[in-house]
């Protein structure tokens, strides 16, 4: 079998290969490893971090959709003590490339959280700026590009770490905020998180979850996110990361034809646990098969 | 470990009109299941339904490597379960979540099951361990109709004394099954009880727990994505605040453990 | 049976119940007349009509997705005269409700079609700012709130007709948008129409459509579109119309309870064509069981 | 006028590697169909696949009351439709669009059925009505490879001449149908042309066609989603500028109409 070269880089970060695993659908990686060696992917985005622990949103948390969920989990975490102690020294030895995924309600938050984060053993960090579940924070920094650009301007002098800025789908004009993004020093962008949405009992006229709104992913957005992308990466010269709906290869080619130089699974990884490394393996064939060498020459190909 | 098994079907019987009985040829789920543990069903290789349908372990027999699911069709992803033909693959993920917690070896004494409707699930596959231990075992079997008292012959071939009360009388004791356990226990001594129906149930069963003094393991149920500890999408509430995830920190759970 | 009232008003304009059928998923209604007595419908909206004929998109203009497709029409149409003199004739002599979409590039042009559509027969007027295919126009009538008050403002002044906007739901914040269309005159809201998405063949690296982007609709984008009419019933007073992947009864009952007062059938046309006269009978049966006696009980009654 | 049908089918048989019939009892439609003609087929009650699927009348049985279908599986609708089992229902819209212009009554001479790959699907209904005008047909059949030739006996044994060629010279003359047609015009005369294949066959049609002054109807396919002219999908340009769209002003066209 021929080799192909499954390398990409994302800031001073080189990736094994471009696929990771979407934060908040892979835990702590840890809980997969009777599906695969997690040292294997390109890399794994753990649950969306903040800097207190955070009991999350009431149930009914998540419901099925048409090829697609709702979730409303309310960055139920640990706290990013606990993270550090009980789950970065595991993932370090088993040599996982680990990017943490950061959420705030105001900037001084993230700023302290990017500083405990300096720690050996973090590949990168990804600003979750997008989250639609928790009401006081999130949604403004990600809808607003002066938000944007003072949030990751600001996080941006606490690290020296390839600095990941992840978008909301949920806004007019993906591409602006995206370049206020870089233009504030993200070293890469990651899009799309969640779609806002919601969903109803007919029967006894509430709404399905505890929160009453919640983030649609899976499938159904797929569209959606692909279409964001390839706007972004025409926008930016930063690496831009895809997910959204990625079931299979397949998918996960669309968004690197697109623009995206890595993909995350999000979904997926509760439909199939395995699909990560599934991922990995058909972009491996599909290379062989269309005789390029390396997946850095897909990046972006789509001719229009 | 949980993993993704190819399993068989082998039958899929029909025992009243919103119930079955799936009999999967899966050996290596067989060898590793423990009673209370549950399976996520993936019923189509299409997105429609998307995620996987969790199901206990309703039977399990390690020398034939079968296990036996027992479900009601209530939406899509059951009623398209029901229509699978034997000779079917089947993608079951599994074992998930923490068993009931079982008497050590050697402790003797009873034990009460107690199940509201399809809730009888999880308890076949108990009943046979613990009658394997030589614990006298009761099932209190509750259902809202005569048909929804499925597979009672089953437990009573192991030995298990069964009692029943349906809603509208139609078999048994007309009445709930907690009001069956309260008159239960007038003459029986308490022993551990086993409990898996419908949060009504399970909070009246919290309710007589504490007034009684018993100690009861509840099998809880949560809409589930990932079934692993991932999304964090089965939360129940605990006492105190917070939440535990009815996948991983359950399904099965002591009375005291959680707030319903 | 008992008898459940199914009228609804739209403004000045009583439905007789509230299901209508969306603009380019019903064609002139008269496509339909063998699955249906299309005056037995609370309303059709008719194609997306402009002053001039269009000849439309190059194809490929359609492509399946999960639990939805993308479509990239352009608003082929024969123009304003053809639609008079060719369609309206028919569709008064049947009794049907008729609506017309209208689409246009500039504020004048709007303008000039509302004149021309003051005509007998014609029940109501639906602004369509927020046709994503064609790149001059529609996009930015609908996505900025000066624009969308401005020409609402200016169309409204050529017409007596209830006038509904019907909005985009490729903006940030739907309701202010939708409260620049009331505080202009509109007599109603309609939403959402197609969420902007693409698609990719990997094997050629091009975009499935011809257009490259197109408008994502059916299932799939349902809890979107649920959440956006949730939060615009809340945010204005006038009648909010709902759509966006119904495909049954309980789909459009969702809509209903979140503070839709009509709703419309899209996609669900191309799949069972039979769809919008299912829905009405859904949604009676659903009042008879519930002991409502009114579906206007039923608007914008959820608990949360 | 279109309708949608609850049909039954009658058998479901593999041809080739990918290629099935489908017989379905389909009494309505088959009193109705005219060749040419498609219908739409919902292959699953859910929403994956989403869309209903494009087939042509293979054949039609209106005594017997049956509508014959024959399927390349190219993807997930067509793979799932392969899947089908006799007596299972299923949900058929049409008949739709305009078929082929058939010779008037007493009408004679001669016709070419050309055929590439899949698109012999349309032709052999065809060809039942032609012989019933007693014209004097004939089956030009290319395909990729023998296997692909799929239903050859039924043309045979109602009367058509059939000559076939295939790309890996496997069966038949080894090279493409248009060459094909070429040939045979050199020893035939050149008479009525009924074609339906891909889309650079149809466009090679056109050049010969025009060169050799034939009348020649093509039969198309475009991306549907509803079949009934309603949602403008199915675009094919027209000379002059525009669209014609094929589910309503096709699927058949006469040569000159569309600019493929
Ligand atoms: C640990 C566990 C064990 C279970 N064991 C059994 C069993 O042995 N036998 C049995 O009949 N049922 C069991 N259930 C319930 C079963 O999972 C649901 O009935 C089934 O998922 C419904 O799917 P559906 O598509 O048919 O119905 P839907 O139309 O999706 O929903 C019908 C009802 O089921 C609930 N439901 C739907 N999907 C899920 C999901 N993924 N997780 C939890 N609830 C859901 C919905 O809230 C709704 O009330 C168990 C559930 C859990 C969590
Ligand atoms: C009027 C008409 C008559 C047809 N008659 C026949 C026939 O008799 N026998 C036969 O085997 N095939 C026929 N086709 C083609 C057939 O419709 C497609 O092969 C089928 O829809 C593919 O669906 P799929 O889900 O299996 O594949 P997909 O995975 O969806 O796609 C496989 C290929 O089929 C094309 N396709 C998918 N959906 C459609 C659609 N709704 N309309 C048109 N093309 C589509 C795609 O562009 C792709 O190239 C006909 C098409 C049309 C328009
Ligand atoms: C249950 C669940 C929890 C999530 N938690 C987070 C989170 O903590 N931080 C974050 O940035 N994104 C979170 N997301 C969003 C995903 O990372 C991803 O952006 C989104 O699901 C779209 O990808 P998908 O369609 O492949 O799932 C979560 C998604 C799901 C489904
Ligand atoms: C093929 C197609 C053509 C459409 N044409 C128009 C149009 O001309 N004007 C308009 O306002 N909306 C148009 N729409 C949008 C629909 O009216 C509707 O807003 C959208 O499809 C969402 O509803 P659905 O999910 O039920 O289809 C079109 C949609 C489709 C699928
Ligand atoms: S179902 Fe995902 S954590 Fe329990
Ligand atoms: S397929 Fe809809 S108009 Fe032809």
């Amino acid at each position: 079998m021929r080799q192909v070269d499954l390398g990409v880089d994302i800031g001073s970060l080189r990736l094994s290969n471009p696929v990771l695993t979407a934060s908040g659908t892979f835990g702590y990686g840890l809980e997969f490893r009777s599906f695969g060696d997690i040292s294997a992917l390109g890399g794994i985005v753990v649950k969306g971090t903040t800097l207190e622990p955070r009991a999350g949103n009431r149930p009914q948390r998540v419901v099925e959709t048409a090829a697609g969920m709702l979730n409303s989990i309310g960055l139920e975490n640990p706290g990013v003590d606990y993270f550090l102690t009980h789950y970065l020294p595991e993932l370090r030895d088993l040599g996982v490339t680990t990017i943490v995924n950061m959420a705030g309600n105001t900037v001084e938050e993230y700023c302290r959280l990017t500083e405990r984060l300096q720690q050996p053993g973090v590949a990168a960090l990804e600003l979750n700026i997008s989250c639609p579940n928790v009401k006081a924070g999130g949604m403004a920094f990600g809808t607003s590009e002066t938000a944007v650009y003072e949030v990751v301007g600001q996080v941006k002098r606490h690290t020296s770490l390839p600095l990941i800025v992840k978008l909301s789908p949920n806004v007019t004009d993906i591409a602006s905020i995206a370049q206020a993004a870089e233009a504030a020093g993200a070293d890469a962008i990651s899009l799309v998180n969640t779609l806002l949405g919601m969903a109803v009992d007919t029967r006894t006229r509430r709404p399905i979850l505890g929160n009453v709104v919640g983030g649609l992913s899976g499938p159904a957005i797929k569209p959606v996110a692909l279409r964001m992308v390839w706007q972004v990466a025409q926008a930016v010269r930063v690496p831009v990361i895809g997910l959204g709906g990625i079931m299979t290869a397949n998918d996960a080619l669309e968004f690197i034809i697109c623009g995206a130089s890595a993909v995350q699974i999000g979904a997926a990884n509760f439909i199939e646990p395995g699909t990560a490394w599934q991922v990995i393996d058909g972009i491996a064939s599909y290379l062989r098969e269309q005789g390029l060498s390396s997946v850095r020459e897909l990046v972006g190909s789509l001719q229009f | 470990m949980p993993a993704t098994h190819k399993t068989t079907v082998i039958s899929n019987e029909q025992l009243s009109p919103n119930s079955w009985r799936l009999l999967l040829a899966a050996q290596a789920l067989a060898e590793q299941a423990q009673p209370g543990q549950f399976v996520q069903v993936r019923v189509t290789a299409t997105y429609d339904p998307l995620l996987r349908t969790p199901l206990s372990m309703h039977d399990c027999d390690p020398a034939q490597g079968t296990l036996t699911l027992l479900y009601q069709t209530v939406g899509t992803s059951t009623r398209m379960l029901s229509r699978l033909q034997a000779g079917t693959e089947l993608d079951v993920l599994g074992p998930l979540g923490h068993g009931f917690v079982l008497p050590e070896q050697g402790e003797r004494g009873s034990a009460i099951l107690l199940a509201g409707g399809i809730g009888v699930a999880p308890l076949l596959f108990l009943a046979r361990e613990l009658v394997k231990k030589h614990i006298d075992t009761s099932l209190l079997f509750g259902a809202r109709s005569a048909a929804d008292l499925v597979g009672i012959a089953d437990f009573e071939q192991i030995g298990v004394t069964v009692t029943c009360c349906t809603n509208d009388g139609s078999q048994g004791i007309s009445g709930n099954v907690i009001d069956l356990l309260d008159n239960y226990l007038q003459s029986h001594v308490a022993g551990r009880v086993f409990a898996c129906g419908p949060i009504p149930m399970l909070k009246a069963l919290q309710g007589l727990a504490k007034q009684r003094d018993l100690a009861a393991q509840l099998s809880l149920e949560a809409y589930m994505a990932c079934g692993l500890g991932a999304c964090l999408g089965c939360a129940v509430a605990v006492p105190g605040g917070g939440f535990a995830h009815v996948c991983t920190d359950g399904p099965v759970f002591k009375e005291s453990e959680v707030e319903l």
